[in-house]
């Protein structure tokens, strides 16, 4: 296998509403290819083929083929996860139409559960944390505060809202016995400009946390409108580090807004120089550290199998252990979940400690609490089919 | 029982606060040929807006061969028997001569909302539209769009949509507005042609025409009629000579013809 | 008085019209073989079946609908639930006649709702097209029994039994099976046309008011064409889904509707054929022009804006005005001229098109390095040379575009005023 | 109660905002005949020259100027596409301002990249313009500008304050707009340029041979209409978001508000913002569904219907649809709008 | 006055006029025959720069040809189309208003005069124009163009669809504009009145005049009349 070129393509929306995100994660695909070409144990060089969906399950499908006609076998993907659930499928379809000439399904950034549970596949390994584990570490960490005693569920009408939602309450519930919930709204996706009323809602709810999945403009507009309207407490969410969302925060929300996630901007050694050079390549920030992961277990699978062939490689990537930066993780030989660290980080000024600073907002992303793999392990319900 | 084949009774019609038609009566019995005349804003157009169902009247009744129809739309009009034309062009110009033709043709020979039969296979309906072009003297320009005719020609198709349903009672707004001499004595030639053995209701300023076409005239004043009788009595009429016709122009117009 | 009128039963041209159809369908995937280039065709089959359902409310009614997407793609809606009862063994209906349900579904959905939209036309119709089209999406989002939510419904056309051995898993077969949907759809619409009530609908759409008097109800007509685009849109839907395996709400999206004005529009609404090269467009748009360059959105909207401006009937309508010179014979005498305008043009955009590429470039992916390729060249973006080269090139190009334009008018012009008395002449003589 | 008013506000200062779009858009469409889809477009472009404006000259300046130079882009649309196709009818007219949507927003993007950028409005609209204090003794009370602190904040753990500062920018915006409708109403009833362009919907020929510049006057019209837009937009785009996705996310809103209004009734436009913006706002806070009215009324509900997802709508959830529903009610029981004169 | 010199108009591509030639002096009204079809109203509109033409149009000793239309209107020709034109959402008043011209200084018109030239109007002045009898929207048309206070006035069949009676009235108002030196070029189809009111009358065929004399001259000649105006 040395010396081979290993094609993935990369399916997601480089027009419309999730065009800025994507295209930071498509150049960090880039970046990285490159840099992991040099490295990897197998000896192999990675070419990543950006393919834009526009966000559409359907493009994507059009995508899927046109990669194929390039000779892909490699897909990786992750915004949206009714995309994802639609290339799962096509992806379990096309290896059942099509023995050997199988492809596998990275996915990068998509959280739905469901993935790695009830419709879970041997084709598709995910490298982000899930919305359940997500949150049972973001309860984890807000059972120790004290100061929460009203509880404001807030998320986008759409399947990741609606998860976020279902596994906040179980996990309040088991966690967090005092805790009342006071509240609830699904919003429509990417269409509210105004959430004043909403912030009007929820002050005389009486909440003094809110927990939302909420990305994009409808997490920075949902801030913003907080600010304004006096509205002084917590934010819990997933995505605040993603492209947009820093600037619209500005200096707003210090201290107030809370992320989740399985990295963040301060994670020492290679990653800072790394994000580093990004940046100054870029002048853009790297978010998506699920990539170096892919192209980690990519390498170290190709390595193990000793080929190329999806089929094989899948094999070596059911169960695959790895090292990397922050300690080891493990793609989980049951869903295909990869068990990661997550990390608390809360939105404040950046200081020396915490120097970066996304979009040059002067602000970053300061960790507070690391959550080891096991604890925010989640037990899956997936019964896997696997060939052979 | 009527035996009119078209009936007015006290009819009334108000836009807004101005009473337009002010109780109007009127009998014309199948077959004859009225014009309407009448001072401009008289009220004959709106008449005739009121009979084809294009307004609803205020009050009174519109009895057509017996039967009111007051309250119907004008298409259900249509398929009682009754067409008109219009004063201003009112024809389907992006349709070909031909097309046009054939669409006002369509439903009286029962192909109502067809959707299962080519139009290439009605013979009854191509035929009959053949007939009509030749009628109005068109057949040359049977392929033409309507948009590119002359004005005169369009007046001409115009009255040919009208008469093509084959209805027994025709209204005919103006027909022969802004033709030349020439043309409009051909024009009467043909209105007669195609209207024989039908009722006829027009309205017309050319007193030529009037006099020449009419067996009986209405004389509409300001939402009334005033008189209705013979051309001749019509004539001789002092309050029609002093409301409409005014005596120097009527005899120059007349005797010009 | 004879008959004028000859009923012609043997139409050559329409018969080798149809054959030539019919084989373009029938070879077009033994040319184009990739995978992505079979699906593209079985996409461009099912968009020519929706633009031209689409034209039967535009071009030939005059109703202009900011909302056929709702019947495309309820029709799949229907058509995907369908497939996935069958493949429960819920149903027992083959899988080539699941377009058809499809179809019902999007005329049963047109009977519904068409009774509210058509009782209105002129901009109150455009205006409840687009009030119902906002509703249905929302909906779409809301009510995920049936719309699946934003993942959508999947199902597998592998179903049922095989039908003379056809699964319709490989791409080829579901190919074929829309193309005989295609056929027949494009000549059940087409022979539409040419009805009593095909032609009352036009008739509609000049002038309603007239239509009324000559005995015809017209919301009544406006209300059964819709119902039947509703049918085929419909069915365009439903192999849709058997195409795609997958419904999800953006196919009862605005999005989709758009598409179908803009395209049926550029293809030329006033024409039979125009959708169907609006169709192939939009699917190569979509499809290709985006994979080719990321500014395929600014070329999209700018190409539309200059079709509205200067060919407002569509291409349809450059094909017949030039197909009239050629049956007069004319069309050697402009022929040198329409290559100078193409040759230009081509140095024009290509200038434009650089310039457009670079700025994209250093937008989007200026960290990938300065070098853009561009129709075989190589540019820097954040060279000057490059940037000087290319509006040299477009500028040069456009000033040659300039005189080539004015002396194809020229010639159009003539050739025109020569056409204008030929027909004078023949019409004299007749 | 505090709760209430916010609302009210809320809702007023939003539909004012709708306001200031479909004025523009109602303006152009009652005088051309034209439904320009690219309006919403311009409110886009007023937003990010308003910022970069900002970023040059200040705020203040940048509010004068923003729109003024995106009635002259929209002057010089008109004078460039849309005189050609107006012989053409109203349907390409539409389509060329659909056409123009597209390709504004890729330039957009091009410019200004394609995430959002920001735009805060000026010092002194970023503080409140009054505080609602409710003192669970004291009662309700209004504070000018920013409450302190202390005010906010009760020693005593039995009694409970809120304070709801209601932003600066929001009253500004609803200032701004009321000024608009003053001013248009003047220009409408007290000139006779719309006499003008009235008549030249129809007879633009017999308008000219009067001795009137009739494509003068659309030129200018659709440059005033564009150039509210604009207004709208450095407004909008500072009080809410300036980003690419901004215009699709009014762009059919205000078509919704013109039609509800009455096609070219500028008070029917007004007063349909106003409705759509409290309507919204208020459904937001309600959380009822079918599900809770059946409980209400004591029907038993099987287990099936309580998951249903159409039972368990709230009425929150359905706010941000409500104004397309509206939309095809008004069409089918009143289709010449609220205070529409005209139905085509 | 106004001198048209080798006139040619095209709709398109058709050749409508084939070189037209006249002159309409100060306060004199000219009558302009011819049959349906002749290219009468296209003179007109090519005077008023409302089609495309090649040729000499002079007024007031100035070059006037492919200028705008509401430039030429300006300089103080005033037209009153065949179709009337009115504007039929505007009420019948808003119409006479819009028949000034901006910045215009005091007409000789006001519109008191026209109420009193066609009582009628007066009695439907708030009605919208649209709704009213052709007869009515015919009077407006003249009215509104008066209103522009023009110096020749171009009047294209003006009293179609008139009832007799108007017919004469507009006559006689047509005799009154020239008592008050407006120069009139009138369309007809009516023999009698062109004859009664013109000084002179010309008879247009084919695109081009093929009679230019007074009344008196045109009765005699009994070739023009047949060839041109009868059939
Ligand atoms: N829809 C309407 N609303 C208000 N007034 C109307 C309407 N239609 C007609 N009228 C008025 O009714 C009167 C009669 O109009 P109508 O068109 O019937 O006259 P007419 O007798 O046909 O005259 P003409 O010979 O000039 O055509 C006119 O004064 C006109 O202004
Ligand atoms: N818009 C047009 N497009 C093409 N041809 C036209 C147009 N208007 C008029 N024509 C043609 O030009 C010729 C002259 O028309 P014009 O209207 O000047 O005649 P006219 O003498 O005024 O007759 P009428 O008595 O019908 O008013 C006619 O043959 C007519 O068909
Ligand atoms: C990239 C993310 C903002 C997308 C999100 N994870 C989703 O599932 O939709
Ligand atoms: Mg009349
Ligand atoms: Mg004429």
């Amino acid at each position: 296998q040395k010396g081979e070129t290993v094609k993935i393509a990369w399916i997601d929306p480089l027009s419309g509403l999730m065009a800025p995100v994507g295209s930071n994660q498509l150049k960090s695909f880039q970046f990285f290819a490159e840099k992991f070409s040099k490295t990897n144990p197998a000896g192999v060089k990675f070419e990543v083929i950006g393919i834009d969906n526009k966000l559409s399950p359907a493009e994507s499908l059009n995508a899927l083929k046109a990669a194929m006609d390039q000779g892909v076998r490699y897909i990786t993907q992750g915004n949206g996860s009714s995309v994802a659930g639609a290339l799962i499928e096509a992806v379990n379809k096309h290896n059942e139409r099509n023995p050997g000439k199988e492809i596998l399904f990275l996915n990068h950034s998509a959280v739905d559960p469901d993935f790695t549970n009830s419709k879970c596949s041997y084709w598709h390994f995910r490298f982000d944390a899930d919305t359940s584990m997500k949150i049972e570490a973001m309860t984890t960490f807000m059972k120790d505060d004290k100061d929460i005693k009203k509880v404001y569920l807030f998320n986008q009408n759409y399947s990741h809202g609606h998860q976020v939602v279902k596994f906040a309450k179980e996990n309040i519930a088991r966690k967090m016995p005092g805790v009342q919930i006071v509240g609830e709204d699904l919003h429509p996706l990417a269409q509210v400009r105004d959430f004043s009323p909403y912030i009007a809602k929820i002050k005389a709810s009486g909440a003094d946390t809110v927990i939302t999945g909420n990305w994009g403009s409808d997490l920075a507009l949902l801030v913003k409108a907080a600010n304004e309207g006096g509205y002084n407490g917590k934010f819990y969410t997933y995505y605040t580090g993603v492209t947009g969302t820093p600037t619209a925060l500005g200096q707003g929300g210090a201290g107030r807004v809370y992320q989740i996630a399985y990295g963040h901007y301060n994670m020492g050694g290679q990653m800072d120089k790394w994000s580093a050079e990004f940046k100054q390549k870029f002048n853009d920030d790297f978010y998506t550290h699920s990539v170096v992961r892919i192209y980690q277990a990519l390498g170290d699978a190709m390595a193990k199998a000793k080929s190329t062939d999806p089929v094989k490689v899948a094999a070596a990537l059911s169960g695959l252990k790895f090292a990397t930066h922050n300690g080891d993780v493990e793609i989980r030989k049951a869903d295909h979940q990869l068990q990661q660290p997550l990390y608390m980080t809360v939105w404040q000024k950046a200081d020396k400690k915490f120097p970066y600073s996304p979009e040059n907002t002067g602000m970053t992303l300061a960790p507070v609490k690391e959550f080891p793999s096991y604890v925010s392990s989640t037990p899956t319900s997936c019964q896997m089919k696997r060939p052979g | 029982m009527s035996t009119y084949a078209l009936e007015l009774k006290d009819l009334r019609k108000n836009f807004g606060k101005t009473e337009i038609i002010r109780g109007v009566n009127l009998a014309v019995s199948p077959g004859e040929r009225v014009a309407v005349i009448g001072p401009n804003g008289a009220g004959k157009s709106t008449l005739f807006n009121l009979i084809s169902g294009r307004f609803g009247p205020t009050s009174g009744e519109i009895l057509l061969g017996g039967q009111a129809i007051q309250h119907k739309t004008p298409y259900e009009i249509n398929r009682m028997g009754l067409s008109r034309s219009f004063q201003i062009t009112n024809i389907f110009p992006k349709l070909s001569v031909f097309e046009n033709l054939r669409c006002a043709v369509l439903w009286s020979l029962g192909y109502k909302y067809t959707f299962f039969k080519f139009l290439s296979g009605l013979k009854d309906a191509n035929e009959r539209t053949d007939q009509l072009l030749e009628m109005i003297r068109l057949n040359k320009k049977r392929d033409v769009l309507a948009i590119n005719l002359t004005y005169a020609e369009q007046r001409a198709l115009e009255i040919g949509v009208t008469i093509a349903g084959g209805s027994d009672v025709i209204l005919l707004d103006e027909p022969t507005a802004g033709m030349s001499k020439s043309e409009t004595s051909r024009f009467i030639q043909l209105i007669k042609e195609v209207t024989v053995g039908k009722t006829l209701l027009t309205v017309e300023h050319d007193m030529g025409v009037v006099f020449g076409l009419a067996d009986k005239i209405a004389v509409v004043v300001y939402g009334e009629v005033i008189a209705f009788d013979t051309p001749q009595a019509v004539r001789a009429n002092a309050k029609v000579q002093e409301a409409y016709l005014g005596s120097s122009v009527a005899d120059s117009q007349v005797g010009g013809h | 008085m004879a008959a004028v009128y000859k009923f012609k039963p043997y139409n050559v041209g329409r018969w080798v019209i149809w054959s030539l159809f019919a084989l373009v369908l029938l070879a077009a995937p033994l040319v184009f073989t990739s995978n992505l280039s079979v699906t593209m065709l079985a996409q461009m089959g099912i968009a020519i079946i929706a633009c031209l359902s689409y034209n039967i409310l535009l071009g030939q009614g005059g109703m202009l609908s900011f909302g056929h997407a709702v019947y495309t793609g309820l029709g799949s809606y229907m058509a995907i639930h369908a497939l996935n009862a069958v493949s429960g063994g819920k149903l027992h209906i083959p899988v080539s006649l699941l377009p058809i349900v499809g179809g019902v579904a999007g005329m049963g959905f047109a009977i519904l709702l068409g009774w509210v939209t058509t009782r209105k036309s002129g901009t109150p119709f455009a205006m409840i097209t687009l009030g119902v089209a906002e509703l249905v999406f929302a909906m779409s989002l809301m009510f995920s029994e049936f719309f699946g939510g934003e993942a959508g419904v999947s199902g597998n056309r592998v179903a049922g039994e095989a039908f003379f051995g056809l699964t319709y898993g490989p791409q080829i077969q579901v190919y074929y099976l829309i193309a005989i949907y295609t056929f027949v759809c494009v000549a059940l619409m087409y022979a539409f046309t040419q009805t009593p009530l095909g032609r009352i609908l036009n008739a509609v759409r000049d002038n309603p008011e007239r239509v009324e008097f000559i005995g015809y109800n017209t919301q009544r007509v406006r209300y059964m064409a819709f119902i039947i685009a509703g049918f085929f849109a419909g069915i365009a839907g439903g192999l849709g889904a058997l195409n795609f395996e997958i419904v999800t709400a953006e196919v009862v999206g605005a999005g989709r509707s758009g598409a179908y004005l803009l395209f049926t529009f550029l293809g030329g609404a006033t024409f039979f054929f125009g959708p169907i090269i609006g169709a192939i467009l939009m699917i190569i748009a979509f499809v290709l022009l985006s994979e080719l360059t990321k500014a395929w959105l600014l070329y999209l909207g700018l190409v539309f804006l200059f079709m509205v401006m200067y060919a407002p009937g569509g291409i349809a309508s450059l094909i017949m005005m030039n197909l009239r010179v050629a049956k007069f014979g004319k069309l050697r005498q402009i022929w040198a001229s329409y290559l100078g305008l193409g040759l230009t043009a081509i140095v024009m955009l290509a200038g434009a098109g650089a310039m457009i590429e670079m700025v994209y470039h250093l937008q989007l992916n200026s960290a990938l390095g300065d070098t853009v390729k561009f129709m075989g060249a190589t540019l820097n973006a954040k060279s000057l040379d490059s940037w000087f080269g290319s509006a040299f090139v477009m500028l040069t190009g456009l000033g040659l575009f300039e005189l080539a334009r004015r002396q194809f008018a020229r010639d159009w012009g003539e050739i025109q005023t020569d056409i204008e008395k030929e027909i004078k002449r023949r019409e004299n003589a007749a | 109660m505090e709760f209430f008013i916010i609302s009210m506000l809320n809702g007023l200062s939003y539909g004012l905002l709708l306001f200031m779009l479909s004025s523009g858009l109602t303006l152009i469409f009652s005088m051309m005949g034209v439904l320009n889809f690219a309006h919403a477009s311009f409110y886009m472009i007023g937003a990010y020259f308003g910022y970069t404006l900002t970023g040059w000259i200040g705020f203040w300046p940048a509010l004068v100027v923003a729109p003024l130079l995106v009635g002259a882009c929209g002057a010089l649309f008109e004078r460039l596409t849309l005189r050609k196709v107006h012989p053409f009818g109203h349907v390409p007219e539409l389509l060329v301002t659909f056409g123009l949507s597209y390709v504004v927003l890729e330039l957009v993007q091009l410019v200004w990249g394609r995430t959002a950028v920001e735009f805060p409005p000026p010092e002194i609209l970023r503080s409140s313009a009054f505080t609602l204090i409710n003192h669970s003794v004291n009662g309700l009370s209004v504070v000018w500008g920013a409450a302190p602190a202390e005010m906010c904040s009760a020693a005593d753990a039995a009694i409970r304050v809120v304070c709801s500062p209601f932003p600066a920018t929001r009253g500004f915006m609803m200032l701004v707009a009321l000024l608009m409708l003053m001013s248009l109403w003047l220009l409408l009833t007290r000139t006779r340029i719309g006499l003008v362009i009235q008549a030249a919907l129809t007879h633009p020929e017999m308008v000219e041979s009067l001795g009137h510049n009739v494509p003068r006057v659309f030129m200018l019209v659709f440059g005033a209409g564009t150039g509210l837009a604009g207004l709208a937009g450095v407004i909008g785009g500072s009080t809410f978001v300036t980003e690419p996705a901004m215009a699709a996310t009014v762009g059919s809103v205000i078509f919704v508000v013109v039609v509800v209004g009455g096609m070219g009734s500028l008070s029917g436009a007004f007063l349909a913002s106003i409705l759509i913006g409290v309507i919204q706002t208020f459904a937001v806070a309600i959380d009822y569904s079918f599900l809770t009215l059946a409980k209400d009324m004591g029907w038993a509900l099987s287990a099936a219907t309580q998951e249903n997802s159409f039972a368990k709508l709230t009425l929150s959830q359905v706010a941000p649809i409500l104004p397309y529903l509206f939309l095809v009610l008004i069409l089918i029981f009143r289709p010449k709008g609220l205070l529409g004169t005209r139905e085509g | 006055m106004l001198k048209v010199d080798n006139l040619h108009a095209y709709y398109g591509k058709s050749h409508v006029l084939h070189g037209v030639n006249f002159e309409v002096g100060q306060g004199e009204i000219v009558a302009l025959l011819g049959r349906n079809g002749s290219g009468r109203s296209t003179t007109a509109k090519a005077i008023m720069g409302l089609v495309d033409c090649e040729g000499q149009i002079e007024w007031q000793g100035q070059p006037i040809q492919g200028k705008k239309a509401y430039e030429v209107a300006h300089l103080g020709l005033g037209y009153v189309p065949e179709n009337r034109d009115i504007f039929p959402k505007l009420t019948v008043s808003q119409n006479l208003q819009l028949g000034q011209k901006s910045g215009a200084k005091n007409s000789r018109w006001s519109f008191d005069d026209m109420y009193a030239l066609f009582p009628r109007l007066k009695e439907r002045e708030h009605t919208e124009a649209g709704v009213l009898s052709g007869g009515e929207q015919q009077m407006l048309t003249l009215c509104r163009t008066l209103m522009g206070d023009p110096q020749l006035i171009i009047i294209d069949e003006p009293t179609e669809g008139l009832a007799p009676k108007i017919v004469e009235l507009v006559g006689q108002y047509l005799q009154e504009l020239k008592n008050r030196g407006i120069s009139v070029l009138l369309i007809e189809q009516k023999l009698t009145i062109a004859m009664n009111i013109s000084d002179r009358t010309l008879v247009m065929g084919h695109g081009s005049i093929v009679f230019d004399g007074t009344p008196a001259e045109l009765r005699q000649n009994a070739y023009i009349r047949k060839e041109w105006l009868e059939v």
